[in-house]
């Protein structure tokens, strides 16, 4: 169990101390990078790359678990019949992994991801996981990940993580450790889960003083004050299904995949065979040929199909079949639409449009 | 930890040319091990893989019973089904499954059987029509209608031909208009036109139907009209599959997913759907 | 924008077109406008926030006469769907809008896009119908257009490369750029064919490679310099320096840019073999 | 020819891209009339140098060949009139985006080359053999 000592106060450097400790055990550090005035999770080698004024990263966190580009398995090196297994073991050389024949995948330290990134890896457990046939690529890096989540404290105006019961800047699910920027060199670190107690071993830092925690919870008012944007679905969505608003709502919808893509819980992916490896890779809903047939028939042919078949799978029928919205509120979707539609707009729009029989 | 896309290296045994573009592989397995534990049920399907090329769905065609190896027709349509025709005998492919529910063969145990396909829908029913012929004491009545578009485009010449000889099992072979040729002696019309002609009897009779869309459709509009049940009229749905395990979303209609929650629907389940089928 | 409005209800009205596409304002941003009755016109606007270029929509409204508000740099794209017999002009109604500079999303301060910097089309080439513009027309600066480019040319080739590398390992070929240009209106995209498969559909070093040069390939002659693909790419890939580059390239060697008429041919598949034989000693052997 | 081959080790994989018509036959005649030229070079036949496609340059460049060669009739003696002057276009235009991407421009070259210059083939042949050596191995994408 977690020893009770869960909250301290640690400063920036020490912080940056503990995480230069974690490359130097040949553990993977992911941290938030600035690249072309855009942030992203990569890998980082020193602690000083590590970007610190950011509001979020632009790929979610899905991206170190479920990979937009992953070798599934590797039947090449000239052999016939193919030599069936998997990926050579990356790090060792030829022999395979005895357990339960996986590559090995290095450990990774994943920090500063936002706590809507952490919660969406729940939503993502479900269908990769909790099902009959587990998902073993996903369910070994997500053992072998920790995560040490950064609190908002200026979410924006296209955030809407507090739509969601353990929603909010602050919420602490899903993630291995939670920081707190409380000061300007000064963070408040909470431990959630044995992973996050191995990173900070032997924590010999103060404990928070009441006026510390204090200053937490005006910070976590302030930022939950800032969030505009709220969810509302409309409950009989199914009836809504044929209502004309969506074919209006659709028409200046380009079709491309951002909102699929930096969505931090869609998880469709295409497998495919490039030279002598099979291998899966994020795929949008919203392509055209993302349901052809190879009868040449396409099932979701009309651009407000598959634009619909988007807020259906993720506010009826995930619903339907795991209990929960396969949605965490990181508005990246609205953030980074090239035509910048709101989904929230869109579903307000459905809900009060008069259904024509 | 099982990985479920690591295929099994299976060997083609047999290949046989039904028409210009479909073949029957009879495949088994390498090793005997997986030979063993390799059981499945009517109407579940497989997902084959070639090296280098990809991976495909396909329905299982031979009977459960016959144990040892397997059937699958297929029919050249797209890269993975072409190369797979450029395939012979003694080559090595990659089998994942069996995936998908089956019939629902303790259902339509005791009721009279129609059994209605199009093109190479035949091949998945084709699993069951066997199955019922090994246990003829539970299947008493068995009616097929197969239809296809041209006289050489049906699947199983020889066998359509032996269960039109047998008394016990009226056999109904329909080719699209235009598709007959001087010696055709069976129906000529679409699958639908010749079910409403025949006018089967619906009372207590389960309907299989496996074939293209449009088909099922225009079937399904026939079978009510004839009062059958919508529980009763049971059919497979196509659709593209990549992972064959309910993760991938390709074969999504409404909240189902075709690999995992089907192929095999009743009509009470498809009337339910939000999407057409 | 009265005379927009104006305009559009007057179309309208008169049941000349069945939409009118134009730009409204929601929540604080501009979004596409597709009004199709005349009391709802009130909403279009046009001011330095619209930066959408709507001839794309196009693709989904092809045999339908509609009314396009367009500016200058848009309505170079409806002169090279002319010249690829892609519409025919009398489906379209063109209401050119007078344009003096959009704004760049992406920069920090909300400066023009540099697009404008060196802009020659304020009033469009092709229009029927013109909107004047309110406000000061603050004369384009007119920097030297493509210094950027003469500088990156400069730059040794492996460094070069290593900059596009890492720009290109960014991409998640999420097909925005594709999506809303314009110009890419196939039916079936060369990356969407596997057999046999050209273009690696996984995002790799190489399928994004292969994915960004093909299509920056395609507009060899056709990009209207509109900007549109570097702002939708979320990854802030530089997508207008390849254009930009063709654009150089297209003017010095063939005189030729893009949009500019609708009955010239386009100019990769036009000839001059006196004017292109200072082309052979240099790079034919 | 041996001595030279061990001396620096690297032979370049050259493919040249030449239209039936001219440049083909051109090299057929060289084959025929015992020419000694470098082998590095794999030819692809195709109807007319106006065949060309960034397809091919970008699968070739991707995988390991180190350079392309196109090679087509004469400016007014292409079989279909002016199927050579198009291909002169885009041939311009890719090799100077590709520079600006970074590819070195020995390794994207085009030619002239009739039906009856054997002699000219095989000087073209070895000279773009050697330019690419020089620019050594296409190791963009390893």
């Amino acid at each position: 169990m977690i020893s009770e000592m869960k909250k301290f106060i640690i400063s920036k450097n020490e912080l940056k101390k503990i995480l230069a400790g974690i490359v130097a055990e040949n553990i993977k550090l992911i941290a938030p990078v600035s690249r072309d005035n855009a942030f992203f999770l990569e890998e980082v080698s020193d602690a000083e790359k590590i970007a610190w004024d950011y509001s979020n990263v632009v790929k979610p966190v899905k991206e170190h678990i479920f990979p937009m580009r992953e070798v599934l398995l590797d039947f090449g090196r000239g052999t016939d019949p193919p030599a069936l297994d998997e990926p050579e073991a990356r790090s060792s050389g030829k022999e395979k992994n005895p357990a339960g024949n996986m590559p090995p995948v290095k450990e990774q330290v994943i920090f500063g991801l936002r706590p809507c990134d952490a919660r969406s890896l729940l939503v993502l457990d479900k269908p990769f996981l909790q099902e009959k046939y587990v998902d073993s690529y996903y369910k070994e890096r997500r053992e072998k990940t920790t995560l040490i989540a950064m609190a908002c404290l200026n979410p924006e105006k296209t955030c809407l993580c507090s739509s969601f019961e353990n929603g909010g800047p602050f919420s602490s699910a899903g993630s291995d450790v939670l920081c707190v920027q409380t000061g300007q060199d000064e963070f408040l670190v909470e431990i959630l889960s044995e992973k996050g107690e191995k990173i900070f071993k032997n924590p010999s830092f103060a404990q928070p003083s009441g006026e510390v925690l204090k200053k937490l919870e005006n910070l976590k008012a302030d930022s939950e004050a800032k969030i505009c944007k709220a969810l509302k679905v409309p409950e009989n969505l199914r009836e809504l299904f044929e209502a004309g608003t969506w074919e209006t709502e659709s028409l200046s919808c380009i079709a491309c995949g951002i909102c699929r893509y930096l969505s931090a819980t869609c998880y469709c992916f295409n497998i495919t065979d490039e030279f002598e490896q099979r291998l899966r890779y994020w795929i949008p809903c919203s392509f055209k040929n993302y349901t052809k047939m190879t009868s040449g028939e396409i099932s979701r042919e009309k651009k407000s199909a598959r634009f619909k078949h988007w807020y259906f799978h993720k506010f009826s029928y995930h619903k339907d079949n795991f209990g929960e919205y396969l949605c965490v509120g990181c508005g990246r979707c609205i953030k980074y639409c090239p035509v910048k539609i709101d989904f929230t707009e869109v579903l307000g729009k459905i809900g009060n449009s008069k259904q024509e029989q | 930890m099982q990985n479920i896309y690591l295929p099994e290296l299976a060997k083609i045994e047999k290949i046989t040319e039904e028409t210009p573009d479909i073949k029957t592989f009879d495949i088994s397995f390498a090793d005997a091990g997986a030979r063993e534990k390799f059981t499945y049920l009517p109407g579940q399907f497989i997902m084959m893989s070639v090296f280098g090329f990809g991976e495909a769905p396909f329905g299982l065609a031979s009977t459960p019973d016959r144990k040892g190896y397997f059937q699958c027709s297929i029919k050249k349509m797209g890269k993975v089904t072409s190369e797979i025709h450029r395939l012979d005998a003694g080559n090595i492919v990659g089998i994942r499954g069996p995936y998908g529910n089956g019939f629902p063969v303790k259902e339509i145990e005791g009721q009279r059987l129609l059994f209605i396909a199009g093109g190479i829908g035949l091949a998945p029913l084709r699993s069951l029509i066997y199955y019922c012929f090994e246990r003829r004491k539970k299947f008493p009545d068995i009616t097929i209608l197969y239809g296809a578009r041209t006289v050489k485009d049906l699947v199983y010449k020889p066998e359509l031909k032996k269960w039109q000889e047998d008394k016990s099992i009226k056999t109904v072979l329909t080719v699209d208009p235009g598709g007959e040729d001087k010696n055709w002696t069976g129906k000529i019309g679409l699958v639908p036109k010749i079910l409403a002609e025949m006018n089967p009897f619906a009372e207590n009779t389960a309907v299989v139907l496996c074939g293209p869309p449009i088909m099922i459709k225009f079937t399904f509009i026939e079978l009510l009209r004839m009062g059958f049940r919508e529980k009763q009229v049971i059919t497979t749905l196509e659709r593209t599959m990549q992972c064959g395990v309910g993760k991938c979303g390709h074969c999504s209609i409404d909240k189902y997913y075709v690999c995992k929650d089907g192929p095999v629907f009743n009509y009470e389940q498809i009337k339910t759907f939000l999407e057409e089928i | 924008m009265k005379e927009l409005i104006d305009k559009a209800k007057e179309l309208l009205k008169e049941k000349k077109v069945e939409t009118v596409i134009g730009y409204r304002e929601i929540r604080g941003c501009v979004v596409p406008a597709y009004v199709d009755s005349p009391c709802d016109a009130d909403c279009l606007i046009f001011d330095k926030r619209c930066v959408y270029n709507l001839a794309n929509y196009l693709k989904w409204f092809k045999n339908k006469n509609v009314a396009l508000v367009l500016k200058g740099c848009d309505a170079k794209s409806i002169n090279v769907w002319l010249q690829e017999f892609q519409i025919k002009r009398e489906n379209i109604f063109i209401i050119g809008v007078e344009c003096y500079g959009v704004m760049n999303e992406k920069s920090a301060d909300a400066g023009l896009s540099d697009k404008c910097g060196h802009c020659e089309a304020h009033v469009p080439n092709i229009y029927d119908a013109v909107i004047k513009h309110q406000g000061d027309k603050k004369e384009s600066v007119q920097g030297e257009p493509f210094k950027d480019i003469q500088e990156f040319e400069k730059l040794p080739h492996d460094e070069r490369w290593d900059f596009w590398k890492k720009q290109f390992e960014k991409c998640i070929k999420c097909y925005a750029c594709r999506e809303i240009c314009p110009m890419c209106y196939c039916k079936e995209c060369i990356v969407e064919r596997n057999i046999p498969q050209w273009i690696m559909s996984s995002p790799s070093v190489k399928g994004n490679f292969e994915w960004n040069m093909v299509r920056a390939f395609h507009l060899a002659g056709r990009c209207v310099e509109c900007g549109e693909c570097e702002r939708a790419c979320p990854v802030n890939i530089p997508l207008m320096k390849l254009n930009k580059k063709l654009i150089k390239e297209m003017k010095e060697l063939f005189d030729y840019s893009a949009g500019q008429k609708e009955d010239v041919k386009s100019a990769i598949d036009d000839f001059y073999p006196e004017k292109d034989i200072k082309i052979d000693d240099k790079m034919i052997r | 020819m041996e001595e030279k081959k061990e001396k620096n080790g690297f032979e370049p994989r050259l493919v040249g891209i030449l239209c039936r018509w001219c440049s083909y036959q051109g090299a057929d005649l060289a084959g025929t009339s015992r020419l000694k030229y470098e082998p590095n070079m794999t030819v692809l036949r195709v109807p007319c140098s106006a065949r060309m496609s960034p397809l091919f340059l970008m699968k070739g460049l991707t995988s390991d060949i180190d350079g392309i060669l196109f090679s087509g009739c004469h400016p007014g003696d292409c079989h279909y009139i002016s199927g050579n002057m198009n291909a002169r276009r885009r041939f311009v235009i890719f090799k100077k985006l590709l520079e600006f991407a970074g590819m070195e421009p020995e390794r994207i070259q085009m030619s002239w080359c009739s039906a009856s210059e054997d002699k000219k083939w095989a000087d073209i042949v070895d000279s773009v053999t050697i330019e690419v050596k020089k620019t050594g191995p296409n190791n963009k994408f390893k």
